[in-house]
């Protein structure tokens, strides 16, 4: 619920007042641009200085049947005056566009919560589709809650009636006319829309101008009718200062491939086959040639990473999207790249699974498929970010590694991260790390002899040399086969074989990550928790929540998951408890026990939803009474 | 994205692949690794008529790379003096897709076997054809599995007794040139391994074609397939079978040229007769240069399973955009189009500012 | 190994699968499950067409499988009240030939899509043509990954402006049915989404088809490319773009059938010309029977992927051994040679006892 | 080394000493037979009696070049009086046919062991091929070996000289001459080769008999030169009473999954595609279509592990075979099959990797990808043999559970049990578990309702029924989208998907296997060593070798590896030290860690051979005097 943090009545209008966070969802048929309402409303709060975070939440069918349950969309939005770290788990304000967005949204709306209502679309076909033998307009089953009936259709129609559209586009134009009351209800600044709506329809400037009318005519419904006695004000945020643009994950990531290739100066190559959620990536950098970015969509997940295999080997930044059915495709080329000992960035925006599984929904189920899925002892570094904008970062220490290292790098995305969007402190482009590489250029071999040996390693790093074609001289061949350390030739003799072994995975675990760091404000914490991934928000909020109530937890969450940071096995000692809570069956936690043999507690919740706050409030609550 | 576009045209397929004035010589591109396949491997020949043939390209050594899959032959990279990839099973067209789409100065040839090529690897060769990626594919069909040992692959003739078929194979086989030219290959020849001057003929024209070239490579497998191609070496006979096509002449074979080629103006089929008896005309003249691919599948269909007839040298060769030339025209095109800007990319449109 | 061996000829497609008296309706096909594609996807269509197809066959409804793929042409199976399998992507042909081969006592149907049967799903779908496996194979061909949200797929036309492809896609795209043709298919078919008679003719054909039958399905997608066959179903020019293919028949077509198709005498190529301008007995008659497979493919390249002119109907049908038939078959003989014998297998030739 | 139990002299012959156990080495050219030399000594102890092991050894290659290191190939053969169960550390005696196998396996060669030689190919080209400035036969190099010179070639080719067989027939024949000389040495029957060599050629009688003569000359030159002063004879082994059978480990495996389809009533269809060392099983299986076995090899290890699960669909018992690379490749369609709950055997022979690392050797590094290689919560039983005879029983034992939870069953053999051969005690066939299975032929909605739920499950198994298509009224649908429990329709409910992730853990954690036995004759051991798969044979080999010494030591093989056997925990906690020797580095270990929090050593090697009994004796006793 939000706090009041103070009132005041403006002159004449309704009583305003002053909120520190608001949590809002849009719920309606995949046809009534849902998510596209939300994205404007995110934009506006962005363009307010709010912080904010977003869940949105659409079916796998592309248009399941109008009116329908399986057919809903939602998008929710939880903006605040102070840095908040999730979409929020209920709504305070829920605004539906047809019996169907009731029906599968109603039950997270706490009593008293305000409900705002699209009734032209409550006919009784269209309850009895979604099973309501009576209307719940009537009947009172919604007397809990501060209910606001608008025939939003039929206000759009007539003000559009001017415009001479037809009556289907003009009933396309409704959810601008909610966006228009929401906007209007928490005073949100309107040309940033306006602008959005002119140049998003600039095809068609009369589709433009009726939804600018409709979206006026939200805001002047409010502004007009007595309908509302109240309305809202979330003031901007106390964010670090700093430049700030909203941003969603996919995004956030593609950038970070970009700026990756720039900061390394290689070009990029991209192989990837569409998958939700991954395929957004490939569309944002598709769209950015100009970098450099060459983007292959490729006939399977298979030609993807074999693409950005071969680039790789020509001397260019190789990378492959894809979410968690075509890892397992791209499994056996990542042995290939990891015998090869060629640097490749591998993504993985994580769905829920098995098999098919949710497409459009989120998971952390593919941490032990990323460490393990692949024939023979083939270990590949791990990297996890914990939100949107954090993908970026991600990327560039991925990057880092792959380069360092000559190995692919895994990267666990997942769909709550790449379709949310939080505000993002732009980083200075002049700060991003350097990751120049330098190619072999000369013949290495130890002996003397002026040849040139492709496994001969960097003591340091264990890496071999990057010599790509066109190097004169150094000529060589490489493969999946495996190689006499040094020379790289195909060897069978078993001593070197366990060697290179155990060399590969020396490799990997030598590579150094950072200390992970733990929040415990009051220094006096029994109980850690442990996440990874974009659990991190619930997390941090459900910290938060038990700290408020004078309990101490201390947090830790990992973005280096192979290998683990160098202290974890200590601070994981330090505590009495330890509690890892993840989106599938406990993955991380059983890399921790049998690595640590701590006694790390899993608590899991594979739903398809981020966890809620509050739920993790109450797993910390306990662990923490009842010790 | 038409071929006039990239003035495609004038690019050969060796065009931005730096050459070199030193003479080169076979021996140049012998590697340091000893060659290992079976003695009397049809294997041998191939990579002598390509170390020989190599030299002529006039090409540095260091910008030419051969992708290998897995199989016998797949281990021809490692006997090659240039740099190569012995991948993974069927994977090497997309490897080398990668690898060429990203070097414009390399000349990229794939090597890949019936089974790696058409069984496991048929998907990426049927796209790399289509897309037309500036690569030369070594197809060696000795119509069986060799690395495994003797199974039947995708070319064995049907009923054939293999290890996993002791009851003979019940699958109708590949024609290889008809599933090329049904998947839009603009460049599609064949070869024997034991024939050196028409296999160097065929490389020279497919080193030349500037998109994807796959040369059919007839080899011969002395331990698990012996003899699989004996009719169209036999001296006695081969003349019968061999039908050689040479642009713009009637193709016409035989010892004495005895036997032609014949359309059947009702059905549009090709059938073969002896030239005495059709009149001079009707034999049909090959041009692999036509855009449109029937008179070149027409051809392939001679061939059945036994290898009666066996059209070699080069069915098509036609000029088409390549998917690699493009996409580098593209971001030629977006890059003068648009600077490189990164603090703008990060910034975007909206934004807002926190001060303290 | 031959047809004459399994006496096919006088099989057909559904040889073997179990017949009812019962009267059927399309509304016995309909499953309870509620169809879930935007408003106006040409899937609909096509859902009805087989629905009111399927009671023609008086087969045992629990006899028929549907196996798909991924896509939204894919979820297709949870419509019809038969069994279904919605498998994963690109993999229908392969999971359908385990059931075939296995069940000859079903009608086994594959729905895939451009994506999922050309694209992902290649190398199972040309080996499944190549080993004339008894399925049948929709192919719903949007030209567009519809599930995903409008990607372009292997059959875009050249230049696609997509979510992948801001700048045009560079691919050159496949022609299903050449592919087809080339990789050995024994029986291929186009129809139109929006042609409910000629798809049910189609489908029929298909059915009594043994082997693997392809039927390429233009169907349009409002959502992600919408019109991408208006050509071919405004009435105003349909006629001109549509060549309606009728075995025995002369090629022709147009509103008055002021169009024919004739063969270049040198080429072999075929040619869309106005009958008034080229005499009556040059138009060449269609024989989708022959066992050259050459001028179903000189027909397949008379459409260019602007659709200019679309031949429809049976390209090709001809009879040849199926995989599945002749698989049985070697089971059946190798039962009828050598009886069960488990104790026997197990204990073999060299076994030595230790008393006690 | 063998222990001499006796002595005896022949008549007039030479002496006659009785040995225990003897380990024979055949070295050569990859052209020189030497796998079908071993074999037919094999067959020759096991036709006289012994117990035996044996492992052959080749290269990747067809056939690398004649006379190189990498071309050489060798079997070795353990037989024995008494049961044992390696194929022995080092060789007693030593064949070699040319300077690089001698180079090869020299080294191997205990001080007093017996070296045989033929020596027509020592010639100077040969000995520089591989390396040898002089030659080793006259530098003294081999003085500790009992070195015996033999023209092998020479004396065959004179053999042959009557029959007018060409010089490069008559050449191939003298391995036959090896093992006629060897079979000598060692008093073996010898009908039983000639027959096995007239059968083999029946075709070309002359080449069969030249073999035949080349065989009988070996044993003659043993018989009428006195270059041999010994000879040894090694007893029949007191193995249990029965009759047994030599068998190598695909084969058991190929009759495993015949007998499993005549016990389940089932067809068999197999999907596979040719891969080393898997593809013997897909041989053995095509020869035997009269016990409704259908073979498919398939375009690529997708299809193959596709047209089994289509099968499954059918009614048909579904398998496919492969290794670890092809594992990689059929992880997407696993995942189908778990999502489907279609039952399937999956056979996994493990090699060397990882990528294509190295296909002729043996490894044990596919246990998590076997585990874990999938997308999102994926679980799946996990069974592996310990012994090439053993493959028969765990193929049915995996088949049980597959056609009796409804899933897929991962069964883990790798090459050294593949290729490896021992004797087989023949079951009885009239033993065998029947393994038959009820299709669902009813509706069987709770709601009363007369339709079908393809998801209702078996409260004891948790399985849901096997409805195949044909069944009258039963027709559904199934797919690798989540699945609502009970009715199987498509479902988005987050709860469902919750539930139905751990139900289908849940059904794979319940599956009932045998308890874990331990192995400790003294009762008081604190060491306990735990192996799985093909390290039985040398983990077991050097308990014995311990105990002898007095100390104790306790020992479990596990053959489930996925669940483990129920009294595992306790019993892991019962030990001082708990030891697992692994060919990987570590994965059964990490499971082990990972669930008991025992502090379990891994003690790995990963070089492509197996354990040497001697090095685990080492092993073990080190742990137990450093206690
Ligand atoms: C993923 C995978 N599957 C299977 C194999 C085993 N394998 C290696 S080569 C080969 C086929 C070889 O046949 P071909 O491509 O015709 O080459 P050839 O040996 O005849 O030259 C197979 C099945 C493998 N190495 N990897
Ligand atoms: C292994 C895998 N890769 C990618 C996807 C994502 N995907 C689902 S359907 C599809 C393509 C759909 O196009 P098409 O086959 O033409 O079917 P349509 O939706 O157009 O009917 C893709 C890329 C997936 N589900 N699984
Ligand atoms: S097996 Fe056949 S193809 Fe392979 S190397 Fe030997 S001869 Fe050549
Ligand atoms: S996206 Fe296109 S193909 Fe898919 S259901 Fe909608 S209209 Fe049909
Ligand atoms: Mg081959
Ligand atoms: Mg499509």
């Amino acid at each position: 619920m939000s706090v009041e943090v103070g009132n005041g009545v403006s002159a004449g209008g309704p009583e305003v007042r002053k909120l520190d966070r608001v949590v809002i969802r849009f719920a309606g048929d995949s046809g009534d641009g849902m998510q596209l309402t939300g994205d404007r409303f995110t934009s506006e709060a962005a363009a307010f200085g709010n912080d904010l975070a977003t869940l949105p939440n659409f079916p796998a069918e592309i248009r399941a049947p109008q009116g329908t349950l399986p057919g809903v969309s939602s998008f929710q939005l939880h903006f605040a005056d102070y840095d908040i770290l999730t979409p929020g788990d209920r709504p305070d304000v829920l605004v539906v566009m047809n019996p169907a967005a009731l029906k599968a949204n109603v039950g997270d709306l706490p009593a008293g919560g305000v409900l705002i209502i699209n009734t032209d679309e409550f006919t009784k076909r269209n309850l009895t589709k979604v099973g309501y033998a009576v209307d719940p307009l009537g009947d009172g089953s919604l007397d809990s809650f501060q209910v606001h009936q608008v025939a939003m259709a039929t206000l759009t129609q007539g003000a559009l009636e001017s415009t001479g559209l037809g009556k289907k586009d003009a009933d396309r134009c409704k959810n601008m006319f909610a966006l228009g009351l929401l906007s209007w209800m928490y005073h949100r600044p309107t040309e940033g829309t306006e602008a959005f709506l002119r140049d998003k329809f600039a095809g068609k400037p009369d589709i433009a101008e009726a939804n600018v009318l409709a979206f006026r005519a939200g805001w002047n419904y409010g502004e007009t009718t007595e309908a509302f006695a109240v309305t809202y004000e979330v003031a901007p945020a106390k964010l670090a200062t700093g430049t700030y643009r909203q941003i969603t994950g996919n995004t956030a990531l593609a950038y970070g491939i970009i700026a990756a290739g720039q900061q390394a100066r290689l070009p990029v190559v991209l192989g990837s086959y569409p998958i939700t959620p991954a395929s957004d990536i490939l569309h944002e950098l598709s769209k950015h040639k100009n970098y450099g970015v060459t983007t292959i969509q490729a006939e399977d997940e298979i030609a993807g990473i074999g693409a950005a295999l071969g680039a790789a080997y020509g001397g260019a930044l190789g990378v492959t999207t894809t979410s968690g059915p075509g890892v397992a495709l791209k499994s056996e080329t990542i042995g290939l790249a990891v015998m090869t000992e060629l640097p490749l960035l591998v993504i993985d925006v994580q769905r829920g699974g098995p098999s098919t599984g949710l497409p459009t929904k989120t998971e952390q189920a593919d941490l032990l498929q990323a460490m393990f899925g692949r024939n023979g002892e083939a270990p590949v570094p791990i990297i996890a970010p914990q939100s949107p904008g954090d993908t970026f970062d991600a990327v560039l220490d991925a990057v880092r590694i792959a380069l360092t290292y000559r190995t692919p790098v895994l990267l666990l995305s997942d769909g709550a991260i790449a379709n949310g969007s939080e505000p993002w402190l732009i980083p200075d482009a002049a700060d991003l790390p350097d990751l120049s590489v330098t190619f072999a250029t000369e013949p290495n071999a130890p002996d003397g002899s002026d040849t040139f040996w492709p496994y001969l390693r960097d003591p340091e790093t264990l890496a071999r040399p990057w010599a790509v074609p066109g190097t004169p001289g150094l000529q060589h061949r490489i493969g999946g086969l495996e190689k006499a350390d040094g020379t790289g030739a195909i060897s069978y003799d078993p001593d070197n074989h366990d060697h290179m072994v155990r060399l590969r995975q020396a490799k990997i675990d030598g590579i150094p990550v950072p200390d992970a760091v733990v929040d415990d404000p009051a220094g006096d914490a029994r109980v850690l928790v442990l996440g990874w991934g974009s659990s991190y928000g619930p997390i941090g909020a459900a910290c938060r929540r038990v700290r408020r109530k004078g309990m101490s937890v201390a947090q830790v969450h990992l973005r280096h998951l192979n290998p683990f940071p160098a202290n974890l096995g200590d601070l994981l000692r330090r505590y009495e408890r330890v509690v890892v809570p993840e989106m599938n069956l406990g993955q991380l936690a059983l890399l921790l026990r049998a690595k640590y043999l701590v006694d790390a507690i899993s608590y899991t919740k594979v739903a398809g939803l981020p966890f809620k706050a509050e739920e993790l409030e109450g797993v910390l609550t306990d662990l923490i009474t009842s010790q | 994205m038409t071929a006039i576009d990239l003035g495609l045209p004038e690019l050969g397929g060796l065009h931005g692949v730096p050459t070199t004035e030193e003479p080169q010589r076979a021996k140049d591109y012998k590697s340091d690794q000893e060659v290992r396949w079976c003695p009397g491997c049809g294997d041998y020949a191939v990579l002598a008529a390509v170390q020989s043939f190599l030299p002529t390209l006039g090409l540095k050594r260091e910008n030419i790379v051969f992708v290998s899959g897995i199989g016998c032959s797949s281990r021809f990279p490692y006997y090659l003096n240039t740099y190569g990839v012995h991948s993974i099973h069927g994977r090497a067209p997309a490897i080398a897709t990668g690898l060429a789409v990203s070097r414009p100065d390399l000349s990229v040839w794939v090597v890949t076997g019936d089974g790696d090529a058409l069984s496991i690897g048929g998907n990426h060769l049927i796209h790399t054809l289509r897309r037309n990626v500036n690569l030369k594919i070594l197809l060696f069909n000795n119509r069986i599995y060799g690395l495994t040992k003797g199974q039947y692959s995708p070319t064995s003739e049907p009923g054939k007794i293999t290890k996993s078929t002791p009851m003979g194979s019940v699958d109708n086989p590949f024609n290889p040139v008809s599933l090329a030219l049904g998947a839009e290959a603009t460049f599609v020849a064949r070869a024997l391994d034991s024939d050196r001057h028409q296999l160097t003929e065929v490389l020279q024209a497919a080193a030349a074609h500037r998109g994807t070239a796959l040369v059919e490579i007839y080899q011969n497998c002395p331990i698990f397939n012996d003899g699989a191609f004996d009719t169209l070496k036999e001296p006695s006979e081969r003349e019968q079978h061999i039908i050689p096509l040479r642009d713009g002449q009637p193709i016409r074979f035989g010892k004495d040229n005895e036997y032609g080629v014949v359309r059947d103006p009702a059905t549009g089929n090709l059938h073969v007769r002896k030239t005495t008896e059709v009149d001079e005309g009707s034999v049909i003249v090959h041009d692999a240069t036509q855009q449109d691919p029937t008179q070149a599948f027409a051809l392939s269909r001679l061939t059945n399973t036994d290898l009666g007839h066996v059209p070699t040298g080069i069915f098509r060769n036609i000029t088409a955009p390549t998917y690699d030339d493009q996409a580098r025209a593209q971001i030629k095109q977006a890059q003068d189009a648009k600077p490189i800007n990164l603090q703008g990319l990060l910034t975007g449109k909206d934004t807002w500012t926190v001060a303290d």
